[in-house]
């Protein structure tokens, strides 16, 4: 109980789904999480694991239609954010919370100088004059490092890695206690990446700021992560510290997923990809939704939906494996 | 591409079979409302067109459309004559029977004239490229700055009035847009790995253009089809109403506007409410059946489905939730 | 810029080119000897070879056609055959209106159909939406001159408020405008809200809107003035329709412009009037092209700096 | 005869303007039965709404009726003519005699100016004939002028190519208005045709092209000055239209009523219709060089088989008159001859006579977009089915409509004449002399030796009794021959401002807007 009053920020059982012609696309379920202030998680899965999907629900800007969230609670600093109306959660987005786009060749708007893009937010939450909140957003540029002489200039005009320094800009200029990054450089070069990631480190810092880093990239969450979140199919399969978790990793899919992963210093041949392919939302399977492309899938995997499960202190597990002791946990403890 | 909706699901391509194809894009068309009530109304006028000898049979060899009457004319509608008589007593409902079939043909013969024509020239265009597409284009150029229905008179006036010369020059005027269309088209298609497959399997060009490349092409030109079918009788009853289609005692619809319109101010309301109720009738359900083939063609494209659709998937997405919700607790008694 | 709107000043000159070759070679295939036309009924052979040769009617096609060219260089676009004035007097003193008709439907086209089809994207599959598209569909589908004919039987003559003709006072401009403009508006309106829909969906959009900016914000800021960018495009094409439209427009509601001129001319065979007529068209379709380009420019940084 | 720029819309009255070959100002004194107030009038500005402007200011250039109606008030002419009786009066010229067939001899009106404040004088007429006389449009009614002699300021003698003793009546047509000889030189023909100066009621203010002309009143005129200060014609194509207008009080005069509107107009308490019977004609013209219509029989069956009333009551709602030949009854020199009854026995019967007892496939051509002409074709055709007759019809726009037709190609063509001059020379020569093939008239391609003689020595004869009975004669071979079917008498349709006097309507379709006032 103490340790939730000190949560940043709760979801709970949070479950979004699209309502489209092809059926019912379920997204989002039942997923949980927490994070402390100034704590980053990373969560990691395929595309189409509902990542983006998650970090729109909390931002409340699932589309709808055809999307909606249909149940759950995101708490935020202690207010569950479905509770609170529109204008109240407007006061929210891009103040108390951020967030950082995958794209930032189409995340800003190609048509506004990107200073007036950066002032825009500064002069939607803070008292002050357009004067200041220019200056300020002059500031903000300088903090991400883009010359000042560039400040009017246009999107267009700027490569793919100075777009998304913009788009930290704009995502930190308010301070916001919990920023968001959606895959914040999947999309750069990979030197470019390294420079983006380092700048949001050094940010995160400054501002005191806790994180969301979604991502599918297992170095990221290493290199910048406190928690690991995995997402299959709309659900978190495993939550862990990153320690834990890189040491111990419990779910299949998560195995599987450090399996994928080519390291120089073994062998080629256990590279082993997770066979087939994420299931179609819209009909998912039944009981463990992982259960098709499961190697040790038992049975009872096929009927019954397992739960969430702490299998250490701090270290949560939905596998029915896991649930029925650690015995079975410990063989593929090598694997990892 | 980062649609939240598209990132929560990515629809299942089909393999490209025939039938198939058919069936989805059938599937897709009949859910518009409105593109099903254009498929309706055309199915009607075609109907009235086939049973226009049977409406209205010829008497002594003089055609069911040219019955004078002279001691009945310009009736106001009545039981006898549903749409009324025109200036010369015959019955107008006979007259737009039969002139059902006309402008069907008028529809028929300029995009025959229109797709064969800028078939061929915009995939020669297309294909060829470099400066015979240049002068193509050029051409293209200089057609598209004249207003469609001036270059269509001055045809009209280089031949003849009569609702052959109306259906050239209606046809040569919508030349230029099948021409950019389909050139587009080739223009896409021709650097595909299976155009290059074909040419090193030794194919003519002739046999690549019309084997491999026009079969891709066809979706939009089966679109700008119905909507230039639309278009084109528009145009030719904009021609004959100002009395170049006309061909006495033919009943086209332009025509008897334009033979009605005379009347208008007298009060004979009817010859000019009924001819012009249909014209605008046979385009708006062919404008209909382009919006939904356009639709069902390119889903990207779509206009949407509506929002009674939408409510109910959110109903019934609310019941399964709950249902899901019960079953979860009993086997998570089940499990305890 | 300059160079730019240079470069196509002078593009112009091959399409204008090629307009007039056109007309010209539909005016000479076109049966009948221009003399005669020129003539009237009565004219004897003497005074059609008299007319021949001063015409210069019998040099071959291309003589013809140059010496056409390079008096329309000078603004000459020869007499008419109908009425014996030069045609640039006639066309000129009709021009004005056709311009006024189109402008004015071009304008009441963007002021309902921009509005409208904001509307409609934002409240997309609301009723207003199914309601406006449906609207829109009926716009595009009922022929303007049925309408402006609709128009008069029910505002002159059941209820006798407006005047059927003419294209002089305010209250004469109603009827015209609504009837050439509303294929456009419906035009239009589809187009932008399509365009809308479209950028609704950017991620830009969506990043004004993890920004916190209200609702309407996020779509007059930030959707609208991208979403008008294609609609400048359709709004410059809608134009040319319109001038085109006012063919009809002017016929029924006797409007003393270009339009109505030109197919009396063509109903004559008055070839150098048509010509003449079509081309002055093409001209100001070309035009109004050209700034719809420079519109777009000035909506769209990225356009502006190719052209720089 | 020139074409009449017909606009796009089907006028009604298209008719009336196609084969019109103008008339001449009306009596400038106030006509007979009105008598305008002491008071003068309540309006001076008039508006007439008109289905298209003048082609050509200059009286030579165009014989369109627009044309002449505008110069009939700008201009003035040395004879006038009193369309009641048809008798020849003074204008410019006070008295006239003519010692032989091909010679006038005239004596001009003094004191009289040009707007321009020039006096008119004899050698102003010498040079206004002599140009109309050499005129390639004018010249089936001025071509016959030869040379003309001012002998003083006040005398002329005007010589003749050939006998022609109708030569007055010709002398009326606005063709024949006498223009400013040192003005026109002065400034060239293009100029005067834009600035045109004359000596009649009105001069000419400006035009507003495509749109309007504006005339106004001239207070030096020779005859009665107008009440009116101002004319103003605008053009307003449709007819319907035009009526609307003159019913909502925007207009005075709505030229040309369409027959459809005829029976609304009259029951509309603001817009009072006036009618008259006119100079025109219309009629179908059947080649009678083509096969099986070069029959005489087969030209007749045509004639019984269909029937007039009911087309002047179908397609021209009643306007106009039944006509047994192609000279009008107020024309001079009319002999009623036998109607053609409709009778469809008769008519195959004839046909039977003929040899063609199944009927054939012939054509009828008609020239867009005249609707009351495709009515026409459309009722023959529906007629003619009905004794066998297969009838296509055929469309074309009117120059090729003439072109096609004056070299015969044509079967059956609905066409129009006016006899501006009211002669029946002017009836019958151009139409059916055998010199008149095609262009100048004769689309019917027939004629016979005698007629031709008949028609020759009608032109010649200075007496008029004699000339009655040469032209009474030819009269009952066009009957018996039927080169043509006469559908109907034209009648002039006007709707007008109801407190509107003084107009009267001329049958040659142009009339003196200059003698109206207002109550």
């Amino acid at each position: 109980m103490d340790e939730k009053a000190t949560n940043l920020l709760d979801v709970k059982e949070l479950s979004i789904q699209f309502f489209l012609e092809e059926g019912t696309v379920h997204a989002v379920n039942n997923l949980s999480f927490s994070l402390k202030p100034g704590e980053t998680i990373g969560i990691v899965g395929e595309t189409g694991a509902g990542k983006t999907t998650t970090a729109l629900g909390i931002m409340r800007l699932v589309q709808s239609p055809p999307g909606m969230i249909v149940s759950g609670s995101i708490e935020f600093e202690g207010q569950n954010l479905l509770d609170i109306s529109e204008p109240e959660m407007r006061k929210v987005r891009g103040n108390k919370i951020s967030m950082i786009f995958q794209d930032p060749m189409t995340s800003l708007n190609p048509v506004i100088p990107v200073i007036d893009q950066i002032a825009e937010v500064i002069m939607l939450h803070n008292e002050g004059t357009a004067k200041d909140a220019i200056l300020k957003a002059e500031q903000m540029l300088e903090k991400v490092g883009i010359r000042i002489e560039r400040a009017r200039e246009y999107p267009h005009q700027f490569s793919g890695g100075m777009r998304q320094r913009v788009v930290i800009a704009i995502a930190l200029a308010c301070n916001p206690a919990l920023l968001i990054a959606d895959e914040p450089t999947s999309a750069l070069d990979v030197t470019i990446q390294a420079q983006v990631l380092e700048l949001m480190k050094d940010l995160k810092v400054e501002f005191n700021t806790s994180m969301i880093m979604i991502t599918h990239d297992l170095g990221i969450v290493a290199d910048i992560c406190d928690k690991v979140a995995i997402m299959y199919a709309g659900n978190v399969v495993e939550l862990a510290d990153k320690y834990q978790l890189f040491r111990n990793p419990q779910h299949p899919y998560t195995i599987g997923l450090f399996n994928s992963i080519p390291d120089i210093k073994k062998d080629e041949e256990t590279l082993k990809p997770i066979k087939g392919l994420m299931p179609d939302p819209t009909n998912l399977p039944s009981g463990c939704p992982f259960h098709p492309r499961c190697e040790s899938a038992m049975p009872r995997c096929f009927e019954i939906v397992p739960q969430m499960v702490e299998v250490s202190q701090g270290h949560y597990v939905k596998c029915l494996r896991c649930t029925e002791g650690s015995a079975q946990n410990n063989k593929n403890e090598g694997g990892a | 591409m980062d649609n939240n909706t598209q990132n929560a699901t990515v629809p299942k391509t089909k393999k490209p079979k025939k039938q198939s194809r058919f069936r989805e894009v059938w599937k897709r068309y009949k859910r518009s409302p409105l593109a099903i009530a254009g498929l309706f109304i055309i199915s009607c006028i075609i109907l009235l067109a086939l049973s226009a000898p049977f409406i209205a049979p010829s008497v002594d060899g003089m055609p069911g459309y040219n019955l004078q009457d002279w001691g009945n004319v310009r009736q106001f509608p009545s039981s006898e004559h549903i749409f009324g008589t025109d200036h010369l007593g015959r019955d107008v409902f006979s007259r737009i029977a039969h002139g059902a079939g006309i402008s069907l043909r008028v529809g028929i013969v300029v995009i025959t004239i229109g797709i064969t024509f800028g078939i061929t020239l915009g995939s020669i265009a297309g294909f060829y490229g470099g400066y015979i597409d240049n002068v193509f284009m050029r051409i293209i150029d200089i057609f598209l700055a004249i207003p469609n229905i001036l270059l269509a008179i001055a045809i009209v006036a280089a031949l003849e009035p009569g609702l052959t010369p109306v259906m050239i020059a209606v046809g040569i005027g919508a030349i230029p847009i099948y021409a950019r269309t389909v050139r587009a088209q080739v223009l896409t298609y021709r650097e595909q790995e299976f155009v290059e497959a074909a040419r090193a399997a030794g194919a003519s060009d002739f046999r690549i253009i019309v084997r491999h490349i026009l079969p891709n092409c066809m979706a939009p030109v089966i679109v700008e089809a119905s909507m230039g079918m639309a278009g084109a009788i528009l145009a030719a009853a904009g021609l004959s109403f100002i009395g170049l289609g006309i061909e006495p005692p033919l009943p086209e619809w332009g025509a008897m506007l334009s033979e009605g319109r005379i009347w208008m101010l007298a009060g004979y309301w009817h010859l000019t409410v009924f001819p012009g109720l249909m014209i605008a009738l046979i385009i708006f359900a062919l404008n209909m059946i382009g919006d939904g083939l356009r639709d069902a063609l390119d889903p990207k494209l779509r206009s949407g489905f509506s929002k009674r659709h939408f409510e109910r998937l959110k109903v019934q997405a609310a019941q399964k939730i709950q249902e899901q919700s019960q079953a979860t607790t009993v086997t998570k008694e089940g499990v305890a | 810029m300059h160079k730019y709107i240079l470069k196509r000043l002078v593009m112009m000159i091959p399409v204008l080119l090629g307009v007039s070759f056109i007309m010209f070679t539909l005016s000479y295939i076109t049966p009948g000897d221009p003399a005669q036309i020129i003539l009237g009924e009565g004219a004897t052979q003497a005074m059609i070879d008299q007319v021949r040769l001063d015409l210069g009617l019998d040099d071959p096609f291309l003589v013809r056609f140059v010496s056409y060219v390079a008096g329309v260089a000078q603004l000459d676009f020869g007499m008419s055959w109908a009425t014996q004035r030069p045609v640039s007097e006639e066309i000129f003193a009709r021009f004005p209106h056709t311009m006024r008709l189109a402008g004015m439907g071009i304008a009441l086209a963007l002021s309902v159909g921009i509005p409208l089809g904001i509307l409609s994207a934002i409240k997309q599959y609301s009723i207003f939406d199914m309601g406006a598209n449906f609207i829109s569909l009926l716009g595009v589908s009922i022929p303007n001159f049925w309408l402006g004919m609709m128009l008069i039987l029910f505002f002159t003559v059941n209820l006798g408020w407006l005047p059927a003709t003419g294209f002089a006072t305010p209250i004469q401009y109603i009827m015209p405008t609504i009837a050439i403009a509303s294929a456009s508006a419906a035009v239009i309106m589809r187009m932008t809200r399509s365009s809308m829909l479209e950028c609704i969906r950017q991620d830009y959009v969506r990043t004004a809107r993890a920004k916190g900016l209200s609702e309407r914000t996020v779509i007059f800021r930030h959707a609208l003035k991208n979403a008008l960018i294609p609609v400048t495009t359709t709004a410059g094409l809608s134009f040319g329709f319109l001038l085109g439209g006012a063919v009809l427009t002017e016929t029924i509601f006797a409007i003393p412009g270009l339009g109505m001129f030109m197919v009396s001319a063509l109903f004559t065979r008055d070839w150098p009037t048509a010509i003449g007529g079509v081309l002055l068209i093409a001209l100001s379709f070309s035009f109004v092209n050209l700034m719809v380009d420079i519109l777009y420019a000035f909506l769209d940084p990225r356009i502006r700096s190719q052209y720089q | 005869m020139k074409r009449k720029l017909l606009g796009i819309v089907p006028l009604v009255t298209a008719f009336m303007f196609m084969l019109t070959a103008c008339g001449a100002p009306a009596a400038p004194d106030t006509p007979p039965g009105v008598t305008p107030p002491a008071g003068g009038t309540t309006q001076t500005e008039l508006m007439v709404l008109t289905p298209s402007l003048a082609v050509s200011f200059d009286p030579i250039q165009s014989n369109d009726s627009a044309s002449a109606e505008f110069a009939r008030l700008i201009y003035s002419t040395l004879v006038l003519m009193d369309y009641d009786t048809f008798e020849v009066l003074p204008g410019l010229a006070t008295s006239w005699d003519l010692p032989d067939p091909q010679t006038v001899n005239m004596q001009i009106r003094s004191g009289v100016t040009f707007h321009n404040g020039d006096p008119l004088t004899a050698h102003d007429v010498a040079f206004s004939l002599e140009r109309a006389g050499a005129s390639v449009q004018m010249a089936p009614i001025l071509g016959m002028i030869d040379t003309v002699v001012a002998h003083d300021n006040y005398n002329v003698t005007i010589h003749l190519d050939i006998p022609f003793v109708p030569i007055l009546r010709h002398l009326s047509h606005p063709a024949a208005a006498i223009l400013p000889m040192n003005y026109l030189l002065e400034v060239g023909e293009d100029e005067f045709a834009n600035a045109p100066i004359g000596s009649g009621a009105f001069m000419f203010d400006h035009l507003v092209i495509g749109d309007q002309q504006v005339k106004v009143r001239f207070d030096n005129y020779w005859g009665n000055v107008s009440q009116l200060e101002r004319i103003t014609f605008r053009v307003v194509p449709d007819p319907s239209t035009r009526l609307i207008e003159v019913s909502t009080g925007t207009a005075d005069i709505a030229m040309g009523l369409a027959p459809g509107d005829l029976a609304g107009a009259e029951a509309d308490p603001n817009v009072t219709v006036m009618r008259r019977p006119n100079l025109g004609t219309d009629f179908i013209w059947m080649n009678t060089q083509r096969p099986y219509l070069n029959n005489p029989l087969v030209r007749q069956a045509i004639n019984y088989a269909f029937d007039t009333q009911a087309a002047i009551d179908v397609v021209w709602m009643g306007a106009g008159a039944i006509a047994h030949s192609p000279v009008m009854p107020i024309v001079w020199g009319f002999v009623e001859q036998p109607p053609f009854e409709t009778n469809l026995d008769r008519a195959r019967e004839l046909l039977a006579e003929a040899g063609y007892p199944d009927g054939f496939s012939t054509s009828i051509w008609w020239n867009a977009p005249n609707v009351q002409r495709q009515q026409v074709s459309e009722m023959m055709q529906f007629t003619l089915a009905q004794i066998g007759i297969d009838l296509s019809i055929e469309t074309m726009e009117w120059a090729t409509y003439l072109e096609r037709s004056d070299v015969g190609e044509h079967d059956m063509m609905i066409i129009g004449w006016t006899t501006v001059t009211a002669d029946i020379d002017y009836a019958l020569f151009p139409l059916l002399h055998s010199s008149n093939y095609g262009p100048p008239g004769n689309r019917g391609f027939w004629s016979t030796p005698e007629l031709d003689a008949l028609l020759e020595a009608g032109r010649a004869e200075t007496d008029d009794a004699a000339r009655m009975e040469i032209y009474a004669e030819a009269q009952a071979i066009i009957r018996a021959e039927a080169p043509m079917l006469v559908l109907r008498q034209g009648e002039i349709l006007m709707a007008v401002n109801p407190n509107l006097r003084g107009l009267e309507l001329n049958p040659n379709l142009s009339h003196n807007h200059a003698t109206i006032w207002f109550e």
